[in-house]
């Protein structure tokens, strides 16, 4: 977990196709579940925002792998003294179609494959400072890492954590323990506060204007969080959710219309290889707000 | 007994020639689904495979179309990529020198807008020493001539073909589209101007609707259908183009295990491309080479052409 | 409160009106997947759907081709039944009687062989009181012409159209192949020579081969691919031939689940036809009926007008 | 069991699409298996040699249903008393193929569905005689029901059981509990006879010329067992196997051609509703053994 680098180049030579099997499968909120999968060798290689291509069963459907985000990674003790300990890759995922209804029913045992770790994470080598984490739903799950490594670079990190209502927020006590400071709002105030996570950014960016913000979450939210952080000139890097079918970089499905993107100059930037986490400022943010208003997937 | 032994340890020869190009087996990347070769380098061996295809290259860098860009269908995906790609300056510059290094012949996959930017892309490509062969994708709108699309017309066909074959003295590969109401004409236009392989299918053009937005769900309206579903339509149309034309013909579409591959070399496709498959799983090449080396030792085939066009019928 | 619950309790209107017949729901059969009705009385109450469509009559009694004559492909099947059938009089005979107890319309889906027979079959439907439209399948081989495929050609179809309309005063419903470079210049064709609907899709030709026997796994060598993987390319065509003409358009291929059937609405189908999925589960159209409606409750849409020909884009 | 008829008609007023689960599911032989199913009222329209059109599950593969034989009906006690007793229909498959091994992957209480009973059966009326049962590997499991309605008409039953190994034999104790003589003959002579099924046929004709027989398994040797009864001049039903789609006569795609089959003047017989069961003397026996060859799937 130390030795991490956002060089696109090194993580490269590590990713791998895992085929291996479930630890765990559990429900943690209603339509939330969290997954664990043996995955040796998969943490040193992981860095904060990357995700994984997870391959549901041998049969189909679905065809296509579906990308999930890294969650966390960490070591199990072994089953009997004298083995290593058992090295895992935990995602948690909502059931919004056939795939993850699909991956819901799997147990413990059952074979998998995932590929991985992919694409370019959050820049989190900054050593100090007020960072901001703003999660809406299912985009908690970057933040988690995230949140881990900037505490111990020694940053202080508050994470805002939007949801429809309670049903939405998750992992509250995990990410207390890292040592974050957490802040819960639901649009129907079933827990925390209600209204928007927005508001909340507001209010912490008035009061810690020189603080970073790290997003993931609906594009609804995105949206509203880049808007914000423009406003407030608050550098902010976001993670997308594109549709994506390979995961490497070859099939260019998956792309996102880059700042400056034209017509004539059209820029499109690969959102599984270049991100899925960008500077907001490299963004098409007018083009992302309007393709992705038929993403329903995500809370 | 021994004998026994002596077939059991002898491996069948996999070995094929295509327009004259020489492969270790018949089994490549479809183009546009392997990047340039190096996006799969960490998953797989390339130099197990029989050749590397590239993604469609044109003269200038394009961008591709607005996203979203993919979306699965049952048992297929629509893509609507619009043939993004790095254009062939940058391809030369970025991409062939990891090529290079790679002992596994390389296709260069090409298009043009116009029947200019093809004769011009040929040219180009054709400058370049370490490409093998160069594959002609001709399920191209022609800009010029209100975008109909040169593959499904046996006279534009022809002609692309017969202007890049000017400019070639690299084998020509030329992929043909599905969308036409007999392939067997197409096949034998583009034989007859030049071609000295034929690859087939690309996609089958297709349509999703997301219902609750009632837009389509990709960008583009229309995408190109492609996996497992069409494979029915393929494996019909490379046994029509076996039929019709001499050159040896590339079997494309909807091959994921080495069954699938087999259906193919069965009609009498020479090589086969492995395209969505290798999203789903990035070692389907491999799976697929062993299957197919299995499969002959189990019917007791030592050189592959006894197995390609064996069909009984 | 009250409106709330007044709406919840009126069902939407489903009811359509495909070439001067009404429908009391735009879901019905595709022929040759339904027998004559008779057959899937036992599952499902037949004046539940909008229509009931007949497997394909000829003149004589057609036996069909050899067997096997059916494969499963992945998430579709191949046919090559050869339009097995009991020829016109039989029908009238044997199958009329009973679907003449049942409350709901019916269409004759008929084909020939030549030109004379397409009249001739038309001229025997016509005088056939209870059936309410008929549906002319173009997707045969004209055995007089060497055997290019009626549909695949707009000048034979258009010579066909014309032909059954001397003879036919009920509604024509023309059904089209999907296997052409352009289904809209087809469609165009028949419009014009007079049809009062087009149905299509029918089927993809296919080929699937039995790799350890290396035979194509039905005895006809090619056959017509149906089911779930054939669905884009339906929805496509669909969209292009509502985009062409203006007579209604019933839309055909891959419906199983009733997301499926939206899908056709939106893009503009008057009215659908499930095929494969009959045999997956007999009882899918009233699922597929109660989808619909369930959706349009969901959606505030109290007429399915509203529906159909939704798509932005 | 009692009151069956071998008329088409009736049989057809009362199938039925089960929507239904799995009472249980067990390895009988390496490779075979027995599935028990719950069926409230299959049993009284259930005639031998019947078949179900059963839905492995409800999303694909495989798109269509398989056909399997019905290999006997019957009552579990009820879980508890004060409810009727639970009615099921067994079948016994083997795994050949993408959709037989899905099923054998099946739990008890998995939903699934089956439409049912399907088809023309033996023509079983006949109140006295000699009847000898001739089944292959999998074609033995439409002969039980046969065996057990043969004995209750007050016929003495003979059954040739044939296999390529032992594992291809199942069911002799419950043949031998109705009553019924066995004799075994495997190709490898593993268990019983080493030999053909049809050696042991041809014997047993010797002995009782005035028999009638009744027989289902692979191709080959229904066509020898055909030969042999021709010589004979034995009555002779078969229980055929025909890819279907359907099962209930609407798709077309199950047919053999009929006895008096030409070019000209073509006779196709749809199994699926005229069959799976004929007499011998309707079908064109030179098409059948040439058409069928590829079936490898049977034992
Ligand atoms: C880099 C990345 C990281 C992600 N991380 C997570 C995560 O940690 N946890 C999690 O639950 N989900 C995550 N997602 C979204 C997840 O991939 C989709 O929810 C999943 O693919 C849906 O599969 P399905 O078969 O259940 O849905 P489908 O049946 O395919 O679709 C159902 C709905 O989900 C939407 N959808 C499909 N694919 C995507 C997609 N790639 N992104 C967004 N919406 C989609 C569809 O538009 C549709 O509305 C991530 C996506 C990306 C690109
Ligand atoms: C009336 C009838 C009764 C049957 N009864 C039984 C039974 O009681 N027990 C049993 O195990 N099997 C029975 N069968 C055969 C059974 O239907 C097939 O084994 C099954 O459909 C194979 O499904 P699969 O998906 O596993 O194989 P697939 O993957 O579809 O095919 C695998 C192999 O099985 C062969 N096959 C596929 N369908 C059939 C078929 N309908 N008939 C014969 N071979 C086929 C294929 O040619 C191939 O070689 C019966 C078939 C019929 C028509
Ligand atoms: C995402 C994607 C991109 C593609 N890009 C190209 C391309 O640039 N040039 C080309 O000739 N074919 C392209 N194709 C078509 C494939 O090469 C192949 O012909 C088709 O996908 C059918 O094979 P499959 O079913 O194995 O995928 C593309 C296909 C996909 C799915
Ligand atoms: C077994 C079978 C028989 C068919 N017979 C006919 C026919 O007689 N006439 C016809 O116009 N279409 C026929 N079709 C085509 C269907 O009506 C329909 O157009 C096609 O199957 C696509 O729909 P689906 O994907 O819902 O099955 C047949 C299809 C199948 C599968
Ligand atoms: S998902 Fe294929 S390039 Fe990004
Ligand atoms: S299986 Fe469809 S008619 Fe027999």
């Amino acid at each position: 977990m130390l030795m991490r680098h956002s060089l696109i180049r090194e993580s490269k030579q590590i990713m791998k196709n895992y085929r291996t099997k479930i630890i765990s499968n559990q429900e943690i909120s209603p339509g939330y579940f969290r997954m664990k999968v043996l995955a040796p060798g998969f943490g040193e290689n992981a860095h904060p925002g990357q995700f994984v291509m997870f391959r549901v069963q041998r049969s189909l459907p679905p065809l296509l792998r579906r990308p999930f985000g890294i969650f966390r990674t960490g070591f199990l003790p072994a089953d009997c003294d004298g083995l290593p300990p058992v090295e895992f890759v935990e995602i948690v995922y909502k059931v919004v179609g056939s795939g993850t209804s699909i991956m819901a029913e799997l147990h413990q045992g059952d074979r998998v494959e995932l590929l991985g770790p992919l694409g370019n994470g959050f820049d989190c080598t900054s050593r100090q400072g007020e960072k901001i984490l703003v999660g809406g739903g299912i985009g908690l799950v970057p933040l988690y890492m995230l949140a881990g490594e900037l505490i111990e670079n020694g940053c202080s990190v508050r994470l805002l954590m939007g949801g429809r209502s309670r049903d939405d927020i998750f992992a509250v006590t995990e990410f207390e323990r890292l040592g974050v400071e957490t802040y819960i709002s639901t649009d129907d105030g079933t827990l925390g506060e209600e209204g928007l996570v927005t508001q909340v950014l507001e209010r912490k960016l008035q009061k810690y204007p020189a603080a970073e913000v790290y997003s993931c979450g609906p594009m609804a939210m995105l949206n509203a969080v880049h808007n914000i952080c423009l406003e407030h000139n608050t550098p902010l890097q976001v993670s997308l959710e594109e549709s994506m079918a390979c995961g490497v970089g070859a099939c260019l499905g998956c792309v996102v219309k880059g700042a400056g993107h034209t017509e004539e100059k059209p820029s499109y930037l690969c959102s599984c290889k270049v991100g899925p986490v960008f500077k907001s400022q490299y963004l098409d943010w007018s083009a992302l707000a309007q393709n992705n208003s038929d993403c329903g997937g995500c809370a | 007994m021994s004998e026994l032994i002596d077939k059991a340890l002898k491996r069948p020869n996999l070995a094929v020639e295509i327009a004259g190009i020489k492969l270790r087996n018949p089994v490549m990347p479809a183009s546009g689904t392997f990047g340039y070769g190096e996006e799969y380098a960490p998953f797989l061996d390339l130099e197990k495979i029989g050749a590397i295809v590239t993604k469609g290259l044109s003269l200038k860098p394009k961008a591709g179309n607005p996203t979203p860009r993919i979306a699965e269908t049952t048992s297929g995906m629509l893509n609507a990529i619009g043939l993004q790609n790095v254009g062939i300056d940058a391809f030369v510059q970025h991409k062939m020198p990891f090529l290079r290094t790679v002992n596994t012949p390389v296709i260069a996959n090409f298009f043009g807008n116009t029947l200019e930017e093809y004769g011009e892309v040929a040219k180009r490509l054709n400058d370049i020493p370490e490409i093998a062969a160069v594959e002609l994708n001709i399920s191209c709108p022609n800009v010029k001539q209100g975008g109909i699309v040169f593959g499904t017309d046996p006279k534009a066909a022809s002609e692309v073909v017969t202007l890049v074959r000017k400019y070639l003295q690299k084998p020509l590969i030329v992929k043909l589209t599905p969308n036409v109401t007999d392939i067997t004409v197409v096949a034998r236009a583009v034989e007859e101007a030049g071609a000295d392989a034929i690859a087939c299918i690309n996609t089958l053009t297709g349509m999703s609707v997301d219902i609750h937005t009632r837009k389509p769900r990709i960008a583009n309206c229309t995408g190109g259908l492609s996996g497992p579903a069409i494979r029915p339509v393929a494996v019909r149309m490379v046994h029509q183009v076996v039929q019709t034309v001499s050159v040896p013909v590339i079997g494309i579409g909807g091959i994921v295990t080495p069954m699938d591959a087999l259906e193919f070399l069965i009609v009498g496709a020479r090589a086969i491309q492995v395209g969505t498959a290798n999203f789903v799983d990035p070692t389907a090449m491999l799976t697929i080479i062993d299957g197919i080396e299995q499969f002959c030792i189990d019917e007791g085939i030592d050189d592959i052409h006894q197995l390609i066009g064996s069909l009984k019928f």
